[in-house]
C-alpha cells in the first residue's frame, strides 16, 4: 500500500518518507529500553544518529521532489472515521514540508552532537548524571513530534505534532525539574509554557471545528480545493478560520499577546534552547500559515492582522532585548522578535521570504544559542578554576549566576572559536551583508515597503535595534576585561561542540546563496507548493531586488553597530572602572526608560493580576465556598439531612405524639381536671391513643358528612 | 441449557462461581482468596472476549440476543432478556477489563476481611455487566439496583474515615433518582403492555408531553449518577472515602452506567423529548464541565482532585451524546471509555503512592520524579491522557465530541449554537491547568520532605496493573478505528431515529 | 308506639357516651365498662333496626356480640386484675414505661 | 352440609387441635412441654395439608355465611405459615425467658382459626367474631410475660383499645345493617345496587368499620398502639402479631370493602388514599427516630401496612379488584417472610431483661456472626424493596396495581418514603458491619434456621417468583351471589 504511490511517481524515494518519523521513534525506543546499559557516548550516538537518519530520508525527499516537484501524499492509515470525518495519518512530501524536515532534521542533527558534549557536563553540573539518558529520549521524542507536525498531510495529524513538540517543549524546559527559583522554578516555567500554548491550541481547534463546518475535511489538498467556492459563499467562515489559527500562532511562535512564555522557556538546557525554542518549534506557527495560505490569500483582513502581529512583535521583542543581562534571555527576546519579522511576511504574503528567514534564522539562531551555550559552560568551568585557585576563602564565585554578561567580558582570548562562531552568528542576526540573515531579512522589508509604509518603517526600526542589541551583547560578552574570576578563567569548550559550531557558522554565512537575487532557487523551489493559487500573484510579480531598501537596512544596521560600540566599547569600559558591579550605561542616562525594557513592560505581572491571579482566587472561592460550603455542606448536608431529621425528630414527637397530648390536656380541662396535674403527662397513655383514634372518628366523619353532601 | 451456557449469560454470572467458591474458603486463606477473585475475573474477561469474537460489527441491530421468560405477572411478562451491541459491547468489555486490575490492585492495599471484599467486588461485577447487558427494564432495574449494594459495603466497610457518611450518601442518592425511573418503568410497562426494550422503542407511541415526564424520571436516576452538575455532591465524598479498588470501579464503570442510561435509554425510547431537552442537558453538561475542572485546579486532596475532574470529563461525555449527531456520540461512547481508562489508573496512581505514604495530601509530596522514575513516566502519560493530549485516547473523544457538538451547533443541529462547543472548548485549556499543577505538586520540584526519600518504585504488580492501561491509552490514542467501528452502525441508527424527531421540530 | 329513629338515636347517643368514657375516665375498670356501654349501644342499634327491617339477623346478631363481650370480659379482667397485683393500682395513666 | 365442613376443613381442624391440645397439653410433663410445641406444628402443617388438598373451587359454606376460594385459601397459607415460623421463633425464646408456659401453643392456634375464619368471612357477623376470635388470644399472648410490668401494660393497652376499635365496628356493622337489611357482604351489594339502602348510613358504617380494621392492621391514625405494645409483648407474639393479625385485618379489609362497598367509592376511595399516604409518611419517617430494634420494626410494620393500603384505593374498579387483591397477597407473603427472618434475628439477640434490642447492641456483628448478619441484611434490604428480593417484587407488583388504578401520586408518595425507608434499615446494617463491637448472641438452632431459610427464600423466590405470581393472581375473590 505504501509502494503503490511510487509506481506512480516513478522511481523516486518518497516511499521512504515514513522513515522520517520512524527513526526518531526507534532512537527514543532503543535508548528508552536499553539505554540504561549504554554509555553517554552510546546514547548521544544513537539518538544522534537517528536524527542523522531522518535528514538523510529529508535529502532524499528533496532529491526526489527535483524530479517530481509536484510531491506527493502517502496515506499511512486511518485515524478516525465517523460519519463524514475521516481522518487518517498521511505523509505530505512537498517542497514545503520537505523545507521543514531538511531544517529540522539538519539543524537537530547538529545540535544533538553539540548536545552529546554538553549535556555531559550539564548533567554534572546539575548534580544528575541518569538524567543524560533522559534527554535524548526526549529529545528524540520532539525530533518525532516536529517531524509529525511538518509531514501532516491533514490539519488534526499536524495538530498532534503541534501538541506534541509543546509537549516535548513542556518537558524539557522543566529537564530540571527540581532546579530553578525555590527549586521550583523550571517546573513552573514548563506549566507556563504549555498552558499558554494550550490557549493558542484551543484557538486551533475552534479553526478546526470551522474548517470541518465549512469544508467538510481537515485534509490540506480538500480544504485548499474548495476554497475558491467557500471563499464565494462564506468569507465570513474563513475569516473566522484564519482568525481561530492566528490565536494558535501568536502561542506556539510566542507573537503579541502570547509570547509571554518563551523568555521563561530559557529555563531548559541550552541545546533545547537553540533546537526547540529558536530553530525549529516556534517557527510552526510561521510554517503554518504558509501551509495555510490559500485561506488567507482570501482574507486580505485576516492577512494584515497577522502582518500587524508580526510587526509589532518584531519592534516589542526588540526593545526588550536591549535591556536583559541574562545571555539567553537576550537571545529569546531576540528570537521573538525574529519569529515576528517572518509572521510579519507571511501575513504580507511573501511566504517566500517569510520561510527563508525561517530557515537563515534557524541557522544563525542555534548558532547564537549553541555558542551562548559554550559560553556558559565556559564560564562555570572558570568557576570551577577559581575555586581551585583559592579554595578555602569563598570568592563571590559562589552564588555567581554564570549567564549573567555583567559578569563576563574579554572572553574574546579565551575562547577564540566560540567568539568567532558568535559574531558571525551576531552580523547574521543583524543582517550584514554578504550573511544569511542580510538576505532573508531584505526580502522582507523589501515586501513590507511595497505593502504598507508603516509596517516597513517599523520592521526598520525593529532591524535597528536588532543590531543594536547584538552589538552590545558582543561587547559585554567578549570584550573588555574579565568582570569576574570566573569569567577570568574561562575556558574554550570540546571538539565535541565546536565543531557543530563551525558547521552552522558556514550555514550562517553562506545560507543566504539559497535565494540571492536574481536566482531565487529558493523561491522557485517552493513555488511548486505555493504556485497554483491566483491571489499569490500579487506577492511574485515583486522586483528582484531593490538597492534602496538593502542600502538602507545595511545603514541602520551599520549605524546601530556603531552607536553600541560608541556605548558600551567606550563609555562602558570608562563606566567600568568607578562602578562595580557592572551597570548598564543606558541605566545610568536614561533610568526610566532602560527600568521599562529591563522589566519587560511588566507584561508578565500584568497577566498575573489581570488573568492567573483571579482565576486562583475564583477557583478557591468555587471549590472552598461554593462547592464545598454551600453545595456540599449546607445545602446537602445541613438543608436536605439536617432539614430532614428536624422534620422527623418533629413528626416523631409532637405530631405522632404531641399533638395528642395536646387534645387530652384541652380535653382533660373539659372534664375539669386540674392543668396542672396534666401537665406532668407523659406520653405512653392509653387514653391519648383512644383519642387518636377517637380524633381519627372524627375527621373521617366529618369529612364523609362533607362528601355526603 | 443453551441458555445458561449462552457467551452473554455467562459474561454476566461467571463472577458468582467465584463467590461460590470463596465462601467456602476460610477468612485466613487471604492469598487463596485473592488468586480465586482475580482468576475468577480474569475468565470472564476471556469470555467478553469470545462475546467480542462473536459479534459482527457491521451489524446495527441487538445481537447475541438471549430472551426467556423468567417471571410471568398476570398480563405481561418479565423476560430474562439480554443482548449487546455497539452502544453496550465496549462498556461489557471496560467492566470485565477494569475489574480484574482492580483486584489486583488490592493485593497488598485489603488485608482486613478479605473474604467478604473479594465476594463483594465480583458481585459488583454481575451487576454492572448486567446493567450493560440487561434489554429488559425491568431486569435493568434488578441490575442497577443490585449494584448500589456491593458499592455500598465496599465503601462502608474498607473506605476511609468518614466512610459511613459517604456510603449512605452515596446508597441514598443514588437510589432517589432510581426509585423514580421505577416509577417511569412500571409506567411503560402499563402502557406498552411489555418491558422489553426493543418491543417499546418499536411501538414509539408516547406522546410528546408524556415523554417529558418519562425522560425527566430516566434522567433522575442516570443524571445523579453520572453524575451531572449539580447533582455531583455525593461523588468527592464516595471517591474520597472509598478505597482505591473502589474508586477505580466506581470512575471507570459505575459513573458509566448512567450515561449508558441516557444513551440506551432516554435516547432511544423519548426522542422528541431528548431533542426537546437536548440544550438544557448541554448546558448542564457545559457547566459540569467548567466547574469541575475549576473546582479541581485548588483541592489539596489528590483523589478529590481526580473526583471533579471526572465531572469535567462526563460533562464532555453528555454534551456529546446530546449532541444527537455520529461524531457527538460515538466520542461520547469512546469518552466513556476514556474516562474509565484514564481516570481509574489515575485512581491506581493515587492509591500506590497512599499505600505508601498513608497521605493524599498534595503538599506531603513534591519531587517524586527523583525517587520514582518510573511511577512518574507512567503517571504523567495518565496525566497527559487526561488532559486530553494528541495522539493519546483521551484526545480522540474530547475532539469528536467537541467536533460533533460544534456540528449540532449549525441550524437544524440539536443545539442550534456554537457557544456550547465553544465554551466548552475551555475546558481542554483549564483540564492542562489542574493535571500539570497535580503533577508538578506531586513530581517535580526539590524532595523537601525527609520521608519521600526513602519511597520504593513500583514494584512488577504494580507496573502490571498499570501497563495494560497505558497501552490502551496508546492505542486509542493512535488507532481508534477498531473501537470506533464496533459502535458506528448502532450509532447510526440511533441517530437516524433521532433525525426523524429532529426534522420533526417545530 | 315510639317511632323506631329514636331508639337509633338513643344508640347514637350512648355510643358516644361509651366513647367518650373510654377517652376521659382513668379507671381500667370504668374504661372497660364504657367499651360494653359502647357495644351494647350496638346491640340496641341491632335489635331496632332488626325490628326496621323486620327480620330476625339483627336480633341473633345481639347474642353473638353478647358472647363475644363476655369472653372478653373474661380476659380483660384477668388482665386488669393481674396487673394490679403488681401495680397496686389500675389508674392507667400511670402506664407509661414505653416511649418512642 | 359436609360439603361446607369439607370445604373449610382447614379451620376446623386448627379449630379442634386447639381444644384438644389445650387438654393434651395437661397430661404432658411439665419438663417435655416440648411436645406441645411439636404438637402444635404438626396441627398446622395437617392445616397446611388439608388446605392444599381442598378444590380449587370457590364455594360458599354455612348459607353464606363464610365462603371458601383461592383467596381464603392463599390467606390460610399465610396464616398457617405464619403459625409454624411463630412457634419455631417462640420456643427457646420463652424458656430463655423463663415463660415457657405451654398454653402458648393452644393460644396460638386458636389465633391462628381466628385469622383464617377471617380470611373467609363471607357475613359482617363472621368479621366481627373472627375478629375477636384472633383478637382475644393475642390479648393473653401479649401479656403472657406474666412478671414483667411492661408486657401486662402492653397487654392492657392491646386489650381496651381493641375492645374500643371493636365497638367501633359492631356499630359501624349495625349501621351497615341498617342501612341495608343485612350482614351479608353481597345482600349488602344488591341492597346498595337495588337503591333501596341508604347510603348515609351505609357510608357511616363503612367508616367504623374501617377504622376498626384499620386499628387492626395498624394504620395511621390508629397506630400507636402499635409501637408500645410491639415493645412490650414478648418478642415471637410481637412476630406474630405483626404478620397474623395484620394480614388478618387486610383480608376482612379487603372482602368487605372491594366486595360490599365498591358503590361508596366516591366517598370511600379519597379516605383510603388519605390513610395510606398518612401511614407511609408518618411510619417510615417516625421509624428513623427509633433506637429500639423493637420499636423500629414496629413503625416499619405500620409503614408496610400504608403499603399495602394503597392497593385498596382501586376500590371501585372492578376490573383491577382481581389484581389489586393478588398485590395485596403476594405482598403479604414477601412481608410474611422478610418480617419473621428480621424478628428471628432480633430474638436471637435479645438477652434478659429486654437487653440487645438496642441497635448499639448490634455492632460488629458483621465481623463475628457474618451469616447472621448477612440474613439480617437481606431482611432490611428486602423491607427497603431492594431487589433482587421479595421485597422488591411485593412492592414492584403493588406500585403497578396502584399505577394502573391511575393514582400516580399515591404511587410517587410510596416510592419517595421508601426512600425514606431505607435511610433507617440501611442504620441498622451500618451498626452491623461498619461499627466495632461485641455482641451477644444466643445458641439457638431453631432460630439460625428460621432465619437462614427465610433469608435464602427471599431471594430465591424473588428470581423464581412466576409460580407465587400465579398463584397470587388466581386467588381472586370470589363475589357470592
Amino acid at each position: 500500500m505504501l509502494f503503490s504511490e511510487t509506481a506512480t511517481a516513478g522511481l523516486t524515494f518518497f516511499s521512504l518518507a515514513p522513515l522520517v518519523l520512524l527513526f526518531p521513534l526507534l532512537g527514543l525506543l532503543i535508548n528508552l529500553i536499553w539505554g540504561g546499559r549504554l554509555s553517554e557516548k552510546a546514547i548521544g550516538g544513537i539518538a544522534s544518529g537517528a536524527v542523522g537518519l531522518t535528514f538523510v530520508v529529508a535529502l532524499l525527499q528533496m532529491i526526489s521532489l527535483f524530479s517530481h516537484p509536484e510531491g506527493v501524499v502517502i496515506p499511512l492509515v486511518d485515524w478516525i472515521n465517523i460519519g463524514e470525518l475521516n481522518i487518517g495519518w498521511g505523509i505530505q512530501v512537498d517542497t514545503l514540508s520537505v523545507t521543514m524536515m531538511l531544517v529540522v532534521s539538519g539543524v537537530g542533527c547538529l545540535i544533538h552532537i553539540y548536545a552529546i558534549a554538553y549535556m555531559h557536563d550539564d548533567v554534572r553540573l546539575n548534580g544528575d548524571p541518569s538524567r543524560y539518558r533522559r534527554f535524548f529520549v526526549f529529545f528524540n521524542l520532539f525530533i518525532l513530534a516536529m517531524m509529525t507536525l511538518v509531514s501532516a498531510d491533514n490539519y488534526l495529524m499536524l495538530f498532534v505534532g503541534w501538541e506534541g513538540v509543546g509537549l516535548c517543549s513542556y518537558l524539557l524546559i522543566g529537564f530540571w525539574y527540581d532546579k530553578g527559583k525555590d527549586g521550583i522554578g523550571n517546573a513552573l516555567a514548563g506549566n507556563k509554557a504549555f498552558i499558554t500554548n494550550r490557549v493558542g491550541d484551543f484557538g486551533f481547534l475552534l479553526a478546526a471545528f470551522t474548517m470541518f463546518g465549512l469544508f467538510r475535511s481537515f485534509n490540506f489538498d480538500r480544504v485548499f480545493g474548495q476554497v475558491e467556492q467557500i471563499s464565494e459563499l462564506l468569507p465570513l467562515g474563513i475569516f473566522f478560520i484564519t482568525l481561530f489559527m492566528l490565536i494558535g500562532v501568536t502561542g506556539k511562535s510566542a507573537q503579541l499577546p502570547l509570547y509571554v512564555w518563551l523568555p521563561d522557556a530559557m529555563a531548559g538546557p541550552t541545546p533545547v534552547s537553540a533546537l526547540i525554542h529558536a530553530a525549529t518549534m516556534v517557527t510552526a506557527g510561521v510554517y503554518l500559515i504558509a501551509r495555510s495560505h490559500p485561506l488567507y490569500e482570501v482574507v486580505p483582513q485576516a492577512q494584515s492582522l497577522v502582518a500587524w502581529v508580526g510587526t509589532l512583535t518584531a519592534l516589542f521583542a526588540a526593545t526588550i532585548a536591549i535591556a536583559q543581562f541574562d545571555i539567553k534571555k537576550v537571545l529569546a527576546y531576540s528570537t521573538i522578535s525574529q519569529l515576528g519579522f517572518m509572521v510579519a511576511a507571511v501575513g504580507m504574503g511573501a511566504y517566500v521570504a517569510g520561510m527563508f528567514h525561517l530557515v537563515t534564522h534557524a541557522f544563525f539562531k542555534a548558532l547564537l544559542f549553541l555558542s551562548s551555550g559554550s559560553v556558559i559552560q565556559g564560564v562555570e568551568r572558570g568557576l570551577h578554576e577559581a575555586e581551585h585557585h583559592h579554595k578555602g576563602k569563598h570568592s563571590e564565585g559562589h552564588h555567581l549566576d554564570p549567564q549573567d554578561m555583567r559578569n563576563m567580558g574579554g572572553l574574546r582570548q579565551r575562547m577564540p572559536t566560540t567568539f568567532w562562531v558568535y559574531l558571525i552568528g551576531a552580523l547574521a542576526l543583524a543582517g550584514i551583508v554578504p550573511l544569511a540573515g542580510f538576505w532573508s531579512k531584505d526580502e522582507i522589508l523589501l515586501k513590507a515597503s511595497y505593502k504598507d509604509a508603516r509596517l516597513y518603517t517599523l520592521l526598520s526600526i525593529a532591524a535597528f535595534f536588532t543590531a543594536f542589541y547584538m552589538a552590545r551583547q558582543i561587547i559585554l560578552v567578549f570584550f573588555g576585561k574579565a568582570r569576574s574570576e570566573a569569567a577570568a578563567y574561562a575556558s574554550e569548550s570540546p571538539k565535541l561542540m565546536t565543531v557543530p559550531l563551525i558547521i552552522l557558522a558556514i550555514l550562517s554565512v553562506f545560507g543566504g546563496a539559497l535565494n540571492l537575487p536574481g536566482i531565487h532557487a529558493f523561491g522557485h523551489w517552493l513555488e511548486h507548493t505555493i504556485h497554483h493559487m491566483p491571489a499569490v500573484k500579487a506577492g511574485v510579480e515583486l522586483p528582484e531586488f531593490s538597492l534602496q531598501v538593502a542600502a538602507v537596512s545595511t545603514v541602520i544596521a551599520l549605524l546601530a553597530i556603531a552607536l553600541g560600540w560608541l556605548v558600551y566599547a567606550r563609555w562602558g569600559e570608562s563606566l567600568q572602572k568607578e562602578h562595580k558591579p557592572y551597570v548598564d550605561p543606558l541605566e545610568l542616562t536614561a533610568k526610566p526608560i532602560f527600568g521599562v525594557l529591563y522589566n519587560k513592560y511588566w507584561v508578565d505581572e500584568v497577566y498575573w493580576t489581570l488573568f492567573v491571579n483571579p482565576y486562583k482566587a475564583f477557583s478557591r472561592w468555587l471549590a472552598e465556598q461554593v462547592d464545598w460550603r454551600f453545595w456540599h455542606d449546607w445545602f446537602h448536608d445541613a438543608i436536605l439531612t439536617g432539614g430532614f431529621k428536624r422534620l422527623t425528630a418533629f413528626l416523631a414527637q409532637p405530631i405522632d405524639l404531641g399533638i395528642i397530648d395536646g387534645i387530652a390536656n384541652g380535653l382533660a380541662t373539659l372534664t375539669q381536671t386540674s392543668a396542672a396535674y396534666l401537665r406532668r403527662f407523659q406520653t405512653g397513655y392509653v387514653r391519648n391513643y383512644a383519642l387518636a383514634v377517637f380524633a381519627g372518628v372524627v375527621a373521617i366523619m366529618s369529612y364523609l358528612i362533607f362528601a355526603l353532601r | 441449557m443453551d441458555s445458561i451456557f449462552h457467551p452473554l449469560t455467562l459474561v454476566t454470572f461467571l463472577p458468582l462461581v467465584g463467590v461460590v467458591i470463596i465462601l467456602f474458603l476460610r477468612e485466613e486463606q487471604k492469598e487463596i482468596i485473592r488468586w480465586v477473585a482475580l482468576g475468577v475475573s480474569l475468565v470472564t474477561f476471556v469470555v467478553s472476549l469470545v462475546v467480542l469474537a462473536q459479534f459482527q460489527p457491521g451489524n446495527p441491530d441487538l445481537q447475541l440476543v438471549i430472551r426467556r421468560v423468567w417471571i410471568q405477572v398476570a398480563g405481561w411478562d418479565i423476560a430474562y432478556h439480554l443482548g449487546v451491541d455497539g452502544l453496550s459491547i465496549l462498556l461489557v468489555l471496560l467492566t470485565t477489563f477494569l475489574t480484574p486490575i482492580s483486584i489486583l490492585s488490592t493485593w497488598t492495599a485489603i488485608e482486613e476481611r478479605v473474604k467478604e471484599f473479594m465476594i463483594f467486588f465480583l458481585l459488583l461485577e454481575v451487576g454492572m455487566v448486567g446493567v450493560f447487558l440487561a434489554l429488559d427494564l425491568f431486569l435493568f432495574y434488578i441490575f442497577w439496583e443490585f449494584t448500589l449494594v456491593p458499592m455500598y459495603f465496599l465503601i462502608g466497610i474498607w473506605g476511609g474515615p468518614r466512610r459511613m457518611y459517604a456510603a449512605i450518601k452515596f446508597f441514598l442518592y443514588t437510589m432517589a433518582g432510581s426509585i423514580l425511573m421505577l416509577l417511569a418503568i412500571l409506567w411503560l410497562g402499563i402502557q406498552g403492555g411489555t418491558f422489553s426494550l426493543p418491543e417499546l422503542v418499536a411501538q414509539n407511541n408516547i406522546p410528546a408531553n408524556t415523554q417529558l415526564w418519562l425522560f425527566l424520571a430516566f434522567a433522575a436516576a442516570f443524571a445523579i449518577k453520572v453524575p451531572m452538575w449539580p447533582l455531583h455532591s455525593w461523588l468527592p465524598d464516595a471517591h474520597v472515602e472509598a478505597p482505591t479498588a473502589g474508586s477505580v470501579i466506581l470512575a471507570g464503570v459505575l459513573l458509566k452506567m448512567g450515561t449508558y442510561g441516557f444513551l440506551r435509554f432516554n435516547l432511544a425510547l423519548f426522542p422528541q423529548a431528548a431533542v426537546q431537552l437536548a440544550p438544557i442537558i448541554a448546558v448542564l453538561a457545559v457547566i459540569g464541565i467548567l466547574y469541575g475542572a475549576a473546582v479541581s485546579f485548588p483541592q489539596q486532596d489528590v483523589k478529590k482532585l481526580v473526583a471533579y475532574s471526572s465531572v469535567s470529563h462526563l460533562g464532555f461525555v453528555m454534551l456529546g451524546l446530546f449532541a444527537l449527531n455520529p461524531q457527538g456520540i460515538q466520542g461520547g461512547i469512546l469518552q466513556m471509555i476514556n474516562h474509565g481508562i484514564s481516570t481509574g489508573a489515575l485512581f491506581l496512581v493515587v492509591g500506590m503512592i497512599y499505600e505508601r505514604r498513608h497521605t493524599r495530601d498534595m503538599d506531603a509530596f513534591g519531587g517524586l520524579w527523583k525517587i520514582m522514575p518510573i511511577y512518574g513516566a507512567l503517571t504523567l502519560i495518565v496525566a497527559l491522557s487526561s488532559m486530553g493530549l494528541p495522539g493519546l485516547n483521551g484526545f480522540v473523544g474530547e475532539f469528536t465530541i467537541l467536533l460533533g457538538a460544534w456540528e449540532a451547533g449549525q441550524s437544524g443541529g440539536s443545539l442550534g449554537s456554537y457557544f456550547y462547543a465553544g465554551f466548552a472548548a475551555i475546558g481542554v485549556i483549564l483540564a492542562a491547568i489542574y493535571m500539570l499543577t497535580m503533577f508538578q505538586k506531586l513530581f517535580l520540584g526539590p524532595v523537601d520532605k525527609e520521608e519521600n526519600r526513602t519511597l520504593k518504585d513500583l514494584n512488577w504488580r504494580e507496573i502490571v496493573t498499570l501497563v495494560p492501561l497505558i497501552v490502551l491509552i496508546f492505542w486509542i490514542g493512535l488507532y481508534p478505528k477498531p473501537f470506533f467501528s464496533l459502535m458506528a452502525p448502532a450509532v447510526d441508527k440511533l441517530v437516524g431515529n433521532l433525525a426523524l424527531s429532529i426534522a420533526a421540530l417545530p | 308506639m315510639v317511632p323506631i329513629y329514636y331508639y337509633i338515636a338513643l344508640s347514637a347517643v350512648l355510643f358516644t357516651l361509651g366513647a367518650l368514657g373510654v377517652l376521659i375516665r382513668r379507671n381500667a375498670i370504668i374504661i372497660f365498662m364504657s367499651v360494653e356501654l359502647m357495644l351494647n349501644a350496638a346491640n340496641l342499634a341491632f335489635v331496632a333496626f332488626a325490628r326496621l327491617h323486620g327480620g330476625l339477623s339483627g336480633q341473633i346478631f345481639v347474642f353473638f356480640v353478647m358472647a363475644v363481650a363476655a369472653a372478653e370480659v373474661a380476659v380483660g379482667l384477668a388482665l386488669i386484675v393481674k396487673i394490679f397485683e403488681t401495680k397496686q393500682s389500675i389508674d392507667i395513666d400511670q402506664m407509661n414505661l414505653m416511649k418512642g | 352440609m359436609w360439603a361446607d365442613r369439607l370445604a373449610t376443613l382447614p379451620v376446623i381442624v386448627i379449630g379442634i387441635w386447639a381444644v384438644l391440645l389445650t387438654v393434651v397439653d395437661l397430661y404432658i410433663p411439665s419438663q417435655r412441654k416440648g411436645v406441645t410445641a411439636a404438637l402444635a406444628a404438626v396441627g398446622l402443617i395437617i392445616g397446611l395439608v388439608t388446605n392444599a388438598l381442598g378444590s380449587g373451587t370457590a364455594q360458599t359454606a354455612y348459607f353464606g355465611m363464610a365462603v371458601v376460594d383461592g383467596f381464603s385459601s392463599f390467606l390460610n397459607v399465610i396464616f398457617l405459615v405464619s403459625g409454624l415460623l411463630g412457634i419455631a421463633l417462640a420456643y427457646g425464646y420463652l424458656h430463655r425467658q423463663n415463660i415457657a408456659h405451654s398454653e402458648y401453643y393452644p393460644l396460638l392456634l386458636f389465633s391462628i382459626s381466628g385469622m383464617m375464619l377471617m380470611g373467609m368471612a363471607a357475613d359482617l357477623i363472621m368479621v366481627f367474631i373472627a375478629l375477636e376470635l384472633l383478637s382475644i388470644p393475642l390479648y393473653v399472648m401479649a401479656g403472657f410475660h406474666r412478671d414483667r410490668l411492661d408486657s401486662e401494660e402492653a397487654a392492657l393497652k392491646y386489650f381496651l383499645l381493641g375492645a374500643f376499635a371493636g365497638g367501633f365496628v359492631v356499630y359501624g356493622i349495625a349501621l351497615a345493617y341498617g342501612a341495608s337489611g343485612s350482614t351479608r357482604i353481597a345482600a349488602i351489594l344488591s341492597a346498595v345496587q337495588s337503591g333501596n339502602a341508604s347510603p348515609v348510613l351505609l357510608t357511616i358504617g363503612a367508616a367504623l368499620i374501617l377504622v376498626g380494621l384499620g386499628f387492626k392492621v395498624a394504620a395511621v391514625p390508629f397506630h400507636m398502639w402499635t409501637p408500645d405494645v410491639y415493645q412490650g409483648a414478648p418478642s415471637s407474639v410481637t412476630a406474630f402479631m405483626a404478620v397474623g393479625a395484620k394480614a388478618a385485618g387486610f383480608a376482612a379489609l379487603l372482602r368487605v370493602f372491594l366486595l360490599a362497598f365498591p358503590t361508596l367509592s366516591d366517598q370511600l376511595v379519597p379516605l383510603l388514599w388519605a390513610l395510606a399516604a398518612l401511614t407511609m409518611i408518618v411510619g417510615n419517617v417516625v421509624a428513623i427516630a427509633q433506637n429500639n430494634i423493637k420499636r423500629l420494626l414496629a413503625y416499619s410494620s405500620i409503614a408496610h401496612a400504608g403499603y399495602i393500603l394503597m392497593a385498596a384505593v382501586n376500590l371501585g374498579q372492578t376490573r383491577l379488584m382481581t389484581e389489586s387483591a393478588a398485590a395485596v397477597l403476594f405482598y403479604l407473603f414477601a412481608y410474611l417472610l422478610t418480617n419473621f427472618g428480621a424478628w428471628a434475628v432480633v430474638i436471637t439477640l435479645e438477652g434478659q431483661e429486654g437487653r440487645g434490642l438496642d441497635l448499639s447492641d448490634y455492632a460488629g456483628l458483621g465481623k463475628s456472626h457474618p451469616a447472621l448478619a448477612a440474613a439480617m441484611t437481606v431482611f432490611m434490604l428486602s423491607l427497603i424493596g431492594v431487589p433482587p428480593t421479595m421485597g422488591f417484587l411485593g412492592k414492584f407488583y403493588l406500585f403497578r396495581a396502584v399505577l394502573e388504578g391511575g393514582f400516580v401520586g399515591l404511587a410517587l408518595i410510596g416510592v419517595l418514603t421508601s426512600l425514606v425507608s431505607a435511610y433507617y434499615y440501611l442504620r441498622v446494617v451500618i451498626v452491623m458491619y461498619m461499627q466495632e463491637g461485641e455482641p451477644l448472641v444466643n445458641r439457638d438452632a431453631l432460630l439460625r434456621w428460621s432465619a437462614g431459610l427465610t433469608a435464602v427464600a427471599i431471594i430465591a423466590l424473588s428470581l423464581f417468583a412466576t409460580p407465587l405470581f400465579q398463584w397470587a393472581s388466581q386467588a381472586t375473590l370470589y363475589a357470592v351471589k
